[in-house]
């Protein structure tokens, strides 16, 4: 299962779905991966994982076979 | 507390109003957020919206959660659309029925408050002049 | 501001819905007051509404004049119904329009508490044990 | 013109008109009248008096011209 994308995010990698980085299973590596990869997702206000659609925090680990989803500032209503 | 929630093309107040309304109910606060032909003062021609579906509708079910927990209300309605929508179109639909006035007020509008703030729903605005955001 | 107020045998939410839908608000909030099958328990089984007409379409004015003095609101409706009302019928509806949702849940609330402070209308409660007040 | 009546003053009188008292010219009296004649009135939680359909203070003066209608605590909504 790869990393589902959304918004700005989906818009920046160009995909809907991410391909599961090697040795990354915790959100704060996960974060650190992106912005090196994405440099310009440091320019949203919030960047937040939700690991098994819940939001994580930074030291939330996890594996492949959690649902991982990248969730840039939401603008729902 | 009876509860509706869902994520769907097309939503209607009248669908909200229908399931709060209640004999046992005194007071009814709903909320319609529709689409303005501005932002800012620049014209918008649409909106689109998209949503991380199944993490929408908990988060949504956690805020329902949140309301039972703080307020004697009888009736939740939380409706959110999805795709493409223009000016007019209702976007979001908060309803909210109890005895009593006062918490129906302040139920909707904290719903309405934090669903903005943690529901994963996102909105593009696309501009008259061909730029989108 | 636009300002529809109307005092009459039966009224809807769907008309005040309809008056202050307009492309240029992003906000709508509707307070609907409904006839209750109970007042502290006990069962009613309708309500009659007099009112002092003149006097109630004047107090509701000076309401939405003042509304118009301390929000940013664009559309108000105050509709409230007179005659045998039961259980489930709409008493009282206040749909508030404006481009931003907090002013117009503080407005919708300080509409329906005035209202019910200042405005000459008056309710029978007729109960199940035969009793009125 | 008589005095206008409603809700409760009206049950209590018998009548959504009441003849205009003679010698009342001002609120303050006719509310003094409205409770000798009618004392089961002082029970309620308010009486106000509207004068040309406005609420008028007690020292407000009227003459049977002027459309002056008694106000038992409202109870819309």
């Amino acid at each position: 299962m790869g990393i589902l994308l959304f918004g700005v995010v989906r818009e920046t990698v160009g995909s809907s779905v991410l391909e599961y980085p090697a040795a990354i299973n915790d959100v704060a590596s996960l974060k650190r991966w992106l912005y090196e990869e994405y440099p310009s997702l440091k320019q949203l206000s919030s960047l937040l994982i939700a690991v098994n659609r819940t939001y994580a925090t930074d030291n939330q680990a996890f594996s492949n076979t959690d649902e991982v989803a990248i969730i840039p500032p939401v603008s729902g209503g | 507390m009876d509860v509706l929630i869902a994520i769907k093309d097309n939503i209607t107040v009248q669908e909200a109003l229908e399931f709060i309304q209640s004999p046992a109910c005194g007071g009814e606060v709903i909320f319609a957020g529709t689409i303005r032909n501005n932002t800012q003062q620049r014209p918008v021609t649409h909106l689109f919206y998209e949503c991380y579906e199944p993490m929408a509708i908990s988060e949504m079910q956690k805020i329902a959660d949140q309301v039972k927990e703080k307020w004697a209300i009888q009736k939740l309605v939380m409706l959110h659309a999805i795709g493409d929508k223009y000016p007019g179109d209702v976007a979001v639909v908060i309803a909210v029925a109890s005895a009593h006035r006062g918490i129906a007020f302040d139920a909707c509008e904290y719903v309405i408050d934090i669903l903005k703030e943690t529901v994963p729903i996102w909105k593009k605005e696309f501009f008259a002049d061909e730029s989108a955001h």
